[in-house]
């Protein structure tokens, strides 16, 4: 394996957990069915939350405008289905907090039509212009982190981007939402690239994509239009290649300088689906009511790329598909990366690219947690090229200031690649996550003790 | 259905299938044929050391983990690895008791004192073989014929001695190639060396099994293969420069490779990942101070072997070694040093 | 008949016979300072250089003692010039290179009255060895003395972060492992003959 | 550096000062040098692989300390601060070669296995430290009991060493069988290792007798 | 150590007073050191001749008398007082009828520990080894230390053979340590299992040393029979 990539270019180490792929990779993409009741928390993104501009008992139409902007790292909120403001107050969110947030009582019968705003027109409009379309648009970044899209795309002073990478990687096992968006939306992402590239002043455009999805690469080499210069790069198969960083590197051969962003090498990476979202909003001023997301696990009976109105509630949506009675773990996301749901009362977010369940019998995870043995498996996996064997040993003797000095604890950007090859089971990338907290607090402490003399 | 409770986990969520207890049971496997080629080569002598020493191990963990409270962590393995490699350094003709005091000393001085597995910093089984060879340099030097034709059912005189006192010296001795090369000159023809017809330590005679252990565990992914190579690889060119310089004072690189207990300490021995760096460049230069040490030992020191010396002086340096070499961090431009 | 090659007398003193691990000679300064590479780095470096001082002090003082035959003053002309010369060369340090005294200058009070630099002027007097003997003498002591303390450093530093049982914990720790230390250099036993 | 009230209550004490029994056992055990204090730990070490060579080492150690600890207290008004401690030096020293002389003449064999370590007592902390830090603040009579304390104390803590060496390491003590003749003996012991090992096996057993004492 | 102490009130000490304790102190020293000295070393010097001299006569059985010569620079044995280290000495042994009965060599050389210095004893009569007395070891206990304390390995040294060759210029065979067990011939030295290379280590010194001296004792034979005996 290691032999024959050898001149296919990637970045340092990784691992290889199975994929478990070819579960959902050829089911097209389609419609979920509206959920009776829609539940949308205004924290759904990074960055403030949209305020709310309706009142409750409202009736709205598809795309209308729910909340506005919070700020500007903050986008707005469209109404995913026609219906009822039911109530507005408080909804879990993933992370165990509450959130202000609206209760959406959908028209049973309602054609679902969706209302049409003002087009940015890729002609004329100014780069300006075209973010503002993008963050009217409440786009947040589909790769995960659901960081508002628009600030991500703004370049600052004195800086250029001179490549723009559309990342269709999906390294995560089991998920194949991406997948399937460049299979199916391949002129959604063109046409979305063209505003992106107008948007940045980007010289090129090249679409990163993994071994495991040649046919996608295909597809779109063959449709790349003549306008514009798109390239399409194929890199091996490894995790975490599509974190943006390993991606750049794998890529362009670039490294994102530590504690930079990819700006600072000339870069901006956008995930392929919210290229494509980008690329069908954007001409009819639509807001985003729904995104493509890999419902799968061993626990899932209908496993499937579903289109899901955002907000649809969990529970509605693993009713819908059917699951195993033993299922005892859901993941938002993927298995790696994801982040486990203890309440299935929450609902689907913009930056939810897959649900994963497993049962019981498949989770099988090891009890026993050894110490560390030295043996070096996760310094072999860090793409960073930490120590994760001994930044895990300072963390659990809570030397944490030493962990940040002396040993980088702060460009550990939680991948979990340590984690999942570590034979002593040791909870690193748990550790690590501690660790940054408290590090960020004391630094952040001494910053105000500081201000305060 | 849907009103199960859920279990929440923190991501990762789903390991590689690996584990640490798996790896150390493995190692017992790969050291199986090793072992059982010892109880054919000198017989029950040689079981009995083993056993004694393995039990004298595991037992001793049990015990130190009661002592101090602690949940007994036998069940690693890791502790059979420990008694199985310090029987297969120790002569076959060794007291039993001796072999005994050597397992309870490798785990207590060379592994409990440190915070038990994961934390010793030397090699534990070396530890009490080093400790054995101090304090019994007569009866860790007296070697054992090997193929006697009656050794599956007899032992050896000195196997059964009372404990703490002193081993009655055998009447057949055999002398190892080493010591036979050192002070009389006499090499040995490598294919006996590689296929163990000699007499030796109980575990060192027969290379081509251990390395078989070797590409086995190699092929598992448990064992780190740059350490072998690099040991094994630094000894070949080292002394194969010497013996292109006078070949009637030096003794042939291959004669280095597969006598004494360079292939079991390379092998099963040096790589202990717990007393070795991390980094895979640091291993490397740890497996090159380990060959360049078994070099010089042997070649200029007093005593015909250095192997044990050798590892466990490379014990002590790799702490340096983990501090020195770092991999340069994604996205710096220099590799950190220490503040 | 002599039979020490300068190479031997190094080795020796460094490797063989090391001061530390074999004759037991600086024990507190490695009981002491071993538990910081740094510090242990720099008393390394300190030890090495006022040995060679002393050790060339004491040849003076020693040829000086047998022409005028009174050898009964050695032990105490041995220290007070040995503590005299360091205090001078430390006041020198001061002047010339404050860098360097800042790196050495705490620890150069701390080792004229170590027994590992008067042990040094012994040994070397009752080996009979001349002048540059004694200079390789002392620097393979001194080598070898720092060699000691650099392991015990490393070997140390790891172990803060280990879960060492309390009972073990402080200077039975330390002194396990010079005993495996010592031990591991025995390794190195009739190198050179 | 805590000399300052120690220095107070000498100075008063001094006034109405004789020798107590406590200044003599409070070297044997509860400060002894040796395994408390862990003072002079190489001629401890270097010298205690027989009974006999820690047992003469440490009444050799003892003679140095009482002879200086006495000299010293009785000049401790004559000798200003700024030199004490080269006046304290070279009173050790000359003790130092006085007894190193007066071993020869006993014996040539006792001084050859004793080696450079009678001179070395030059240097061992503890005699340095009780001119220091005792027989120069108290009277003659004080000093010469914390002298001969420390000084029973150290031999003390030297022939536990040098027992169990010599013990185990060569089956005898003070030169006799102790075991059957065909005992094995651990040689290990004798060697500098040993001398680590049993050390730190003694400060480890005085470690778990201190903890279950403070459990308890 | 402890310039840290407060200064208190005598610190105002004038110079004069330091000066005079130091003095003071420094003659008391010094009488008390010289003293001790002249007190004992008589003794001393007695107890180290007598050493010598137990060691000689164990290296030369009968000997009642010796002498002791050094090597002059035209290779030529003068008699000296045996007080100067520098020179090279031997030591002549003579019976009670002043027969010459020996000549004891010192040697040197690296054992397995440190340096082993040894004292063995010629006789050119015979031209054999006659004894040897290790002087100096720091060979480990129980093992290395056999050179000195093996009754077997010291009978390696009552007539180990160091003939010379016809011309006697050389040895005809130098004295060299065997394996244990494995002396055939009278010029091999029978090792010591498990001390193996301290074994060796005297059989090499044997060898060097005889090689130099024992043709220069041959040589010289007449100077230490004419000689008259000490003492
Ligand atoms: C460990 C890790 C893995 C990631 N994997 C992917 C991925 O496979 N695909 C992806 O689009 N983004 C991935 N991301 C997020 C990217 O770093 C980056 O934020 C994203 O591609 C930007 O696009 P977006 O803002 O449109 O989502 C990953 C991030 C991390 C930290
Ligand atoms: C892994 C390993 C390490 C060893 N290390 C040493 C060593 O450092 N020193 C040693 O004398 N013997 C060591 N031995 C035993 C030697 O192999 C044995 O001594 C060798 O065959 C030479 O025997 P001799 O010392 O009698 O000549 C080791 C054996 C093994 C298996
Ligand atoms: C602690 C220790 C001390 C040793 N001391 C000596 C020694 O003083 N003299 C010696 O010749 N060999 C010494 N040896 C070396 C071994 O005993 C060596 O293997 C032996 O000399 C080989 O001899 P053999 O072939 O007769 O067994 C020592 C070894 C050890 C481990
Ligand atoms: C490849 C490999 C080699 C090992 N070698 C040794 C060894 O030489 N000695 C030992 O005591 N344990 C060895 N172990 C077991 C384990 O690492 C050892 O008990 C730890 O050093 C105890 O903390 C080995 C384990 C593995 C996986
Ligand atoms: S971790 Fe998930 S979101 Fe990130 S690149 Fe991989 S599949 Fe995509
Ligand atoms: S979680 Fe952090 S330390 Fe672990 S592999 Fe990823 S980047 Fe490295
Ligand atoms: S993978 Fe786990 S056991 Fe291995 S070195 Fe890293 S932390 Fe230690
Ligand atoms: S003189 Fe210093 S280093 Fe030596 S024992 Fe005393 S305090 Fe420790
Ligand atoms: S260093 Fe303190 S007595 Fe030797």
């Amino acid at each position: 394996m290691g032999l024959l990539n050898f001149r296919k270019s990637t970045f340092k180490h990784g691992v290889h957990p199975p994929e478990h792929k070819s579960e959902t990779n050829g089911l097209p993409i389609r419609q979920f069915p509206f959920a009776p009741l829609i539940i949308l928390p205004m924290a759904q993104h990074i960055g403030a939350p949209s305020q709310i501009v309706v009142r409750e008992g409202q009736e709205v139409a598809r795309g209308q405008l729910l909340a506005k902007a919070g700020g500007y790292v903050s986008v707005p909120l469209h109404a995913p289905v026609s219906g009822t403001i039911r109530k507005i107050a408080n909804v879990p969110t993933i992370s165990g907090k509450m959130s202000p947030g609206i209760f959406l009582e959908t028209f049973p019968f309602s054609s679902q039509e969706v209302l049409e705003g003002t087009p940015v027109d890729l002609e004329t409009a100014t780069p300006e212009q075209i973010l503002q379309g993008i963050q009217d648009a409440g786009i947040v970044g589909l790769g995960g982190a659901a960081f508002p899209t628009h600030v991500k795309l703004k370049i600052p002073e004195g800086k250029s981007c001179e490549a723009l990478i559309i990342n269709g990687i999906e390294c995560e096992p089991y998920l194949t939402t991406d997948h399937r968006v460049m299979l199916e939306q391949a002129d959604d992402i063109f046409m979305g690239i063209r505003y992106l590239l107008k948007a940045t002043g980007a010289e090129r455009a090249i679409i990163g994509i993994e071994a495991n999805k040649q046919d996608a690469a295909d597809h779109l080499e063959a449709r790349i239009p003549e306008d514009i210069p798109v390239t399409v790069k194929v890199v091996p198969v490894k995790y975490p290649q599509g974190s943006e960083k390993m991606l750049i590197t794998a890529v362009l051969g670039r490294e994102v300088p530590s504690g930079g962003l990819p700006i600072e090498v000339n870069v901006v990476v956008v995930n392929v689906a919210t290229t494509a979202e980008i690329g069908r909003l954007l001409p009819h001023g639509r807001g985003i009511q729904e995104r493509v997301i890999t419902i799968t696990g061993p626990a899932v009976k209908k496993k499937g790329n579903y289109l899901i109105p955002i907000g649809t509630p969990l529970r509605y949506v693993l009713e819908q598909v059917g699951v195993d009675e033993q299922i005892s773990e859901v993941y938002m996301g993927g298995p790696m990366m994801g982040v486990a749901v203890s309440n299935l009362d929450i609902s689907i977010v913009k930056g939810a690219s897959g649900i994963v369940a497993f049962t019981e019998e498949d989770v099988k995870r090891p009890q026993e947690i050894y110490p560390c043995i030295k043996c070096g498996a996760c310094v072999d996996a860090c793409p960073i090229s930490l120590n994760p064997s001994k930044l895990g040993i300072l963390a659990k003797f809570e030397a944490y200031d030493r962990m940040a000095e002396d040993f980088h604890l702060m460009d550990c950007f939680e991948c979990g690649s340590c984690s999942y090859v570590c034979p002593s089971h040791i909870p690193l990338v748990q550790y690590f996550r501690l660790a940054k907290s408290i590090v960020r607090k004391r630094a952040t402490a001494k910053q105000t003790a500081e201000h305060a003399k | 259905m849907l009103n199960r409770t859920l279990n929440i986990s923190t991501s990762p969520h789903i390991v590689k299938g690996i584990s640490t207890d798996s790896i150390m049971q493995n190692v017992v496997w790969a050291l199986l044929p090793v072992a059982l080629f010892a109880v054919y080569t000198f017989g029950m002598s040689a079981l009995l050391v083993l056993v004694t020493s393995t039990a004298a191990c595991v037992l001793t963990e049990h015990f130190m983990c009661k002592y101090s409270k602690k949940k007994s962590t036998i069940s690693d393995w890791s502790a059979v690895i420990t008694g199985l490699l310090l029987g297969l350094t120790l002569p076959p003709n060794f007291p039993l008791w001796m072999a005994f005091s050597g397992g309870v000393i490798a785990i207590a001085l060379g592994k409990f004192i440190f915070g038990g597995l994961g934390y010793n910093v030397f090699n534990p089984a070396l530890v009490g073989r080093a400790v054995l060879q101090a304090a019994f340099p007569v009866a860790i030097t007296t070697w054992y014929p090997a193929f006697l034709p009656d050794r599956f059912f007899s032992v050896s005189v000195s196997t059964f001695t009372v404990p703490f006192m002193e081993p009655a010296i055998d009447a057949m001795t055999g002398a190892t190639p080493l010591a036979a090369f050192k002070f009389d000159h006499v090499t040995t023809s490598t294919s006996d060396l590689a296929l163990g017809l000699i007499s030796g330590s109980t575990g060192e005679t027969c290379a081509l099994l251990i390395l078989l252990g070797g590409l086995y565990l190699i092929a598992r992914n448990m064992m780190n293969w740059r350490i072998p190579v690099a040991v094994l690889g630094s000894v070949y060119v080292l002394s194969g420069i010497l013996y292109l310089i006078n070949p009637q004072v030096y003794p042939s690189p291959l004669f280095m490779l597969f006598s004494g207990g360079l292939m079991l300490g390379a092998v099963f021995m040096a790589t202990d990942m717990v007393a070795s760096p991390i980094t895979p460049l640091g291993v490397v230069v740890y497996g090159v101070i380990i060959g360049l040490l078994v070099v010089v030992i042997r070649i200029w020191g007093g005593l015909p072997e250095g192997v044990m010396y050798a590892i466990l002086l490379a014990n002590a340096i790799s702490p340096h070694i983990d501090n020195l070499i770092r991999p340069r961090v994604y996205g710096t431009t220099k590799s950190l040093k220490r503040s | 008949m002599k039979s020490e090659s300068l190479w031997y007398i190094f080795i020796n003193a460094s490797l063989i016979n090391n001061f530390v691990l074999a004759y037991f000679l600086g024990i507190c300064p490695f009981l002491g300072v071993s538990g910081k590479m740094e510090t242990a780095t720099k008393m390394g470096g300190a030890v090495t250089f006022v040995m060679i001082i002393s050790s060339m002090c004491a040849y003076g003082i020693h040829s000086l003692l047998i022409a005028v035959n009174a050898p009964f003053l050695q032990l105490i002309s041995y220290i007070v010039v040995i503590a005299s010369t360091v205090q001078l060369v430390e006041m020198f340090i001061k002047k010339m290179s404050p860098a360097l005294f800042r790196a050495l200058g705490i620890f150069l009070p701390l080792i004229t009255t170590n027994c590992a630099i008067l042990g040094l002027a012994l040994f070397q007097t009752n080996k009979g060895y001349g002048f540059v003997e004694s200079f390789v003498y002392a620097l393979g002591a001194g080598t070898g003395f720092t060699f000691a303390l650099i392991l015990m450093a490393g070997l140390r530093e790891q172990l803060d972060f280990a879960e060492v049982p309390n009972v073990v914990k402080g200077t039975a720790l330390t002194l396990l492992i010079a005993g495996i230390l010592s031990l591991s250099f025995m390794g190195f036993a009739g190198l050179g003959s | 550096m805590g000399n300052q009230t120690k220095d107070n209550k000498g100075f008063l004490a001094s006034l109405k000062d004789s020798p107590s029994t406590d200044d003599f056992i409070k070297g044997l055990w509860r400060e002894n040098p040796v395994f408390v204090q862990v003072l002079g730990m190489c001629p401890t070490l270097a010298v205690s692989n027989t009974a006999i060579n820690a047992f003469a080492m440490g009444l050799a150690t003892t003679f140095v300390l009482l002879m200086s600890n006495m000299l010293v207290s009785s000049l401790r008004n004559f000798i200003p601060k700024q030199v004490r401690i080269a006046s304290y030096i070279l009173i050790i020293a000359s003790f130092v070669t006085v007894t190193d002389y007066v071993i020869q003449a006993i014996s040539i064999d006792l001084h050859k296995s004793l080696g450079a370590f009678i001179s070395l007592i030059v240097v061992n902390c503890v005699i340095l430290g009780r001119a220091e830090a005792f027989a120069s603040k108290n009277t003659v009579g004080r000093s010469f009991m914390d002298g001969l304390g420390m000084g029973l104390g150290f031999t003390f803590g030297l022939f536990c060493l040098g027992a169990v060496r010599e013990l185990l390491g060569n089956g005898t003590i003070f030169g006799f069988p102790f075991f059957p003749s065909n005992f094995q003996e651990w040689i290990v012991m004798i060697l500098p290792a040993g001398g680590f090992f049993t050390l730190a096996i003694w400060l480890l057993v005085f470690n778990a007798l201190k903890e279950k004492r403070a459990k308890a | 150590m402890n310039e840290t102490n407060p200064v208190n009130k005598d610190a105002t000490a004038s110079s004069l007073k330091m000066l005079q304790a130091m003095v003071g102190i420094g003659i008391f020293c010094a009488l008390m050191i010289v003293l001790a000295f002249e007190g004992t070393m008589p003794r001393i010097e007695q107890n180290k001749a007598e050493a010598l001299e137990k060691a000689i006569f164990k290296v030369i059985p009968g000997m009642e008398t010796k002498k002791t010569f050094k090597l002059g620079p035209d290779n030529s044995f003068v008699p000296v007082d045996g007080k100067s280290k520098a020179d090279q000495l031997v030591y002549a042994g003579y019976d009670q009828n002043g027969k010459l009965v020996g000549v004891a060599v010192e040697a040197s050389g690296l054992g397995f520990a440190d340096v082993l210095r040894v004292l063995y004893g010629y006789d050119p009569e015979t031209q054999k080894i006659i004894g040897f007395y290790v002087l100096e070891s720091k060979e480990t206990p129980g093992l290395g230390d056999k050179i000195e304390k093996d009754p077997g390995f010291q009978s390696n040294f009552s007539g180990l053979d160091v003939s010379l060759t016809e011309d006697q210029s050389a040895l005809k065979n130098q004295p060299v340590t065997v394996k244990h067990g494995a002396k055939e011939n009278p010029w091999e030295i029978d090792g010591i299992t498990g001390a193996t290379i301290s074994s060796r280590a005297v059989g090499n010194i044997m060898g060097t040393s005889t090689e130099f001296w024992v043709p220069l004792i041959h040589k010289n034979k007449e100077t230490f029979m004419v000689s008259k005996t000490e003492q």
